[in-house]
């Protein structure tokens, strides 16, 4: 039972790790940073070391998301994807801006 | 054949977050997403570290829960990754810290960018032309430079004058 | 795509199989424990913490965790130095709405409650100075979130931050007077799975979730009141 | 597995199996979703399926430490979760525009 629970953490877990580095939209990546964290945080929960979990929840899921957005609006990598978000190789400059149009 | 167990699938899951942390260091162009792959490749190595720590059958270090007897994983791994995160989180603020001076000092974040403007700065200090790629077409190559002694010897008096 | 990716994708790949490979021999799930037997043995009855892994952290291995809190120390420090400060017109992020603010308000002393529990319950539970510090900065940093007009008193941080780190160090240097070596936990122990119990371990968690506290909310603050670009 | 097995009821069976499909929607939602808070809003509803997991992971070990690990994940991620909210709120043509041009003027 544990190692079907861990199966699909560890595959949340990869696929959000890949997201991080296909994503064009920088803040989409930072919210796949928070999913890698949160996976992690359950992993640990599973390997029974609830001091580590409450770490990683700490760190890796609050303090990283919150320094990491903060730095998203410094940086002006804010804005918004126009659409087609997943690229074959990773994007590196900023997607058109006018996103938002139609929200 | 390999075992499908909570062991082996955690494994799996540290080996592939460490591969793909750092491969995306070395392909990514762009500063910030190196810097979430940097994290991710630290993640995963603390999994790894936390792994060696877990036994089948044990209980979490604390005494006074669960039935009495049943045996203990290792603390100790768990004692090291736990100082490793928290110093890996100021290293991730540090680093934002130096990318929005980046930000601020060159306008982009994207590597070849910034290499193209830093070299163009640097030369312009130098009172050079910026140099073009190495792998340009043959006839935008840098040509190697050749030592101008006719320069050479017209600036040595001037420094001698100056000292 | 160039030819350096491609070369790169090919070793990591292969990296990835070796490291398989090596994972299909390893004993994993039954480690020679040899320093942890040991102190899962040891811990118990001479420290009276319940939680061995803050027991380890904060009692055998106190002296790396000082190192640890001094390179903390010295990231937030290189961070605040290197973001410089704050241009006197540059814009402000717009404060927040009714939703946010009233939620800030709201969740303002329920994170301060969860902080000082999981701060002061860290022999007992999992957690102790570092979970419960971080829990602390962002309490104090929810607010700057939903106004961010709204400034937090550095001067305070800093001396909150210095009085913890000096704390830590006097307990440290007490148990070296009394007992000969640094660090070593003092005070009667109580019994394990009361709140005060374990000797100074309690009070070390203290010092560490406030120093780590502080520090971390100045430099959410600071990181926080850096000017954004315009677009 | 010595002193310490794990059994379970068909009832929480189930609700694993539960918790393991809509962790896999919200993660096809990540995957898929066009635009960038589609994802946002997909990594807040993993957050809240995770800290539910956590609580029945708690329940399956039968030891209540582990409900403290929930309570810190639930409380911080939110946290994180507006911080990125905030970083996109505010900034778009709407309505930064017309908040800038008013600090700026005053």
């Amino acid at each position: 039972m544990l190692t079907w629970i861990a199966l699909v953490i560890v595959v949340v877990m990869l696929v959000a790790a890949v997201l991080v580095l296909t994503l064009r939209s920088f803040v989409a990546a930072v919210a796949a940073t928070a999913v890698v964290g949160l996976a992690l945080s359950v992993l640990y929960v599973l390997l029974q070391a609830p001091d580590v979990a409450m770490t990683e929840a700490a760190v890796g899921a609050g303090l990283s998301g919150v320094i990491l957005a903060l730095a998203l609006r410094r940086l002006g990598l804010w804005q918004l994807d126009d659409g087609d978000a997943v690229v074959l190789k990773p994007a590196s400059g900023r997607a058109g801006a006018g996103g938002d149009a139609d929200a | 054949m390999i075992p499908l167990s909570l062991e082996t699938v955690s494994y799996a899951g540290a080996i592939g977050l460490v591969v793909i942390g750092g491969l995306g260091l070395v392909i990514c162009n762009h500063l910030f997403r190196m810097l979430l792959a940097l994290a991710m490749a630290e993640s995963g190595a603390n999994l790894l570290l936390v792994l060696t720590g877990f036994r089948d059958g044990a209980i979490a270090p604390i005494i006074g829960y669960g039935p009495a007897g049943a045996p203990l994983v290792d603390p100790l791994p768990q004692v090291l990754v736990l100082t490793a995160i928290v110093i890996g989180v100021g290293v991730q603020a540090l680093a934002v810290a130096v990318l929005v001076r980046v930000y601020r000092s060159y306008g982009t974040l994207d590597m070849r960018e910034l290499r193209r403007r830093m070299e163009g700065e640097i030369a312009a200090a130098a009172g050079i032309a910026a140099p073009g790629s190495a792998q340009a077409p043959l006839g935008q190559r840098p040509l190697p430079p050749v030592p101008d002694y006719e320069l050479v010897r017209r600036s040595a008096p001037v420094r001698e004058r100056g000292a | 795509m160039p030819m350096r990716d491609i070369a790169s994708l090919v070793f990591s790949a292969g990296l990835l199989f070796l490291l398989l490979v090596i994972g299909a021999e390893l004993a994993l799930g039954h480690p020679d424990m040899r320093v942890g037997a040991e102190y899962l043995r040891v811990a118990g009855p001479e420290l009276g913490a319940a939680n061995i892994v803050t027991a380890i952290l904060a009692g055998y291995r106190g002296f790396d965790t000082l190192g640890e809190l001094s390179i903390l120390f010295a990231a937030a420090t290189a961070a605040s130095l290197v973001l410089g400060h704050r241009r006197a017109d540059a814009r402000r992020d717009p404060p927040g709405g009714l939703v946010l603010s009233a939620g800030a308000d709201l969740l303002f002393p329920l994170l301060l409650v969860v902080g000082i529990f999981i701060v002061v319950h860290g022999h007992l539970t999992p957690g102790g100075g570092f979970q419960g510090g971080v829990i602390l900065a962002a309490a104090f940093f929810v607010a700057l979130l939903a106004n961010p007009a709204r400034t937090l008193n550095h001067a305070l941080l800093g001396w909150i931050e210095g009085l913890a780190g000096a704390a830590f160090i006097l307990i440290g240097l007490w148990a070296l007077v009394e007992d000969g070596h640094f660090l070593t936990p003092l005070l009667p122990l109580g019994t394990m799975g009361e709140l005060v119990s374990a000797g100074t371990l309690p009070l070390l968690s203290v010092a560490i979730g406030l120093k780590v506290g502080a520090e971390l909310a100045g430099l959410l603050a600071h990181l926080a009141d850096t000017e954004a670009p315009d677009r | 597995m010595t002193l310490y097995a794990i059994t379970l009821n068909p009832l929480e069976t189930a609700a694993f199996v539960l918790l393991g499909l809509a962790l896999l929607l919200a993660l096809v939602r990540l995957v898929l979703g066009p635009r960038a808070p589609d994802r946002v809003v997909a990594s807040d509803t993993l957050t809240v399926i995770t800290t539910t997991g956590i609580a029945g992971l708690a329940l399956l070990f039968d030891n209540p430490l582990f409900l403290d690990v929930a309570l810190v994940y639930g409380v911080l991620s939110f946290i994180a979760i507006v911080a990125i909210a905030r970083a996109i709120d505010g900034t778009g043509e709407s309505r930064g525009e017309r908040d800038g041009a008013d600090g700026d003027r005053s």
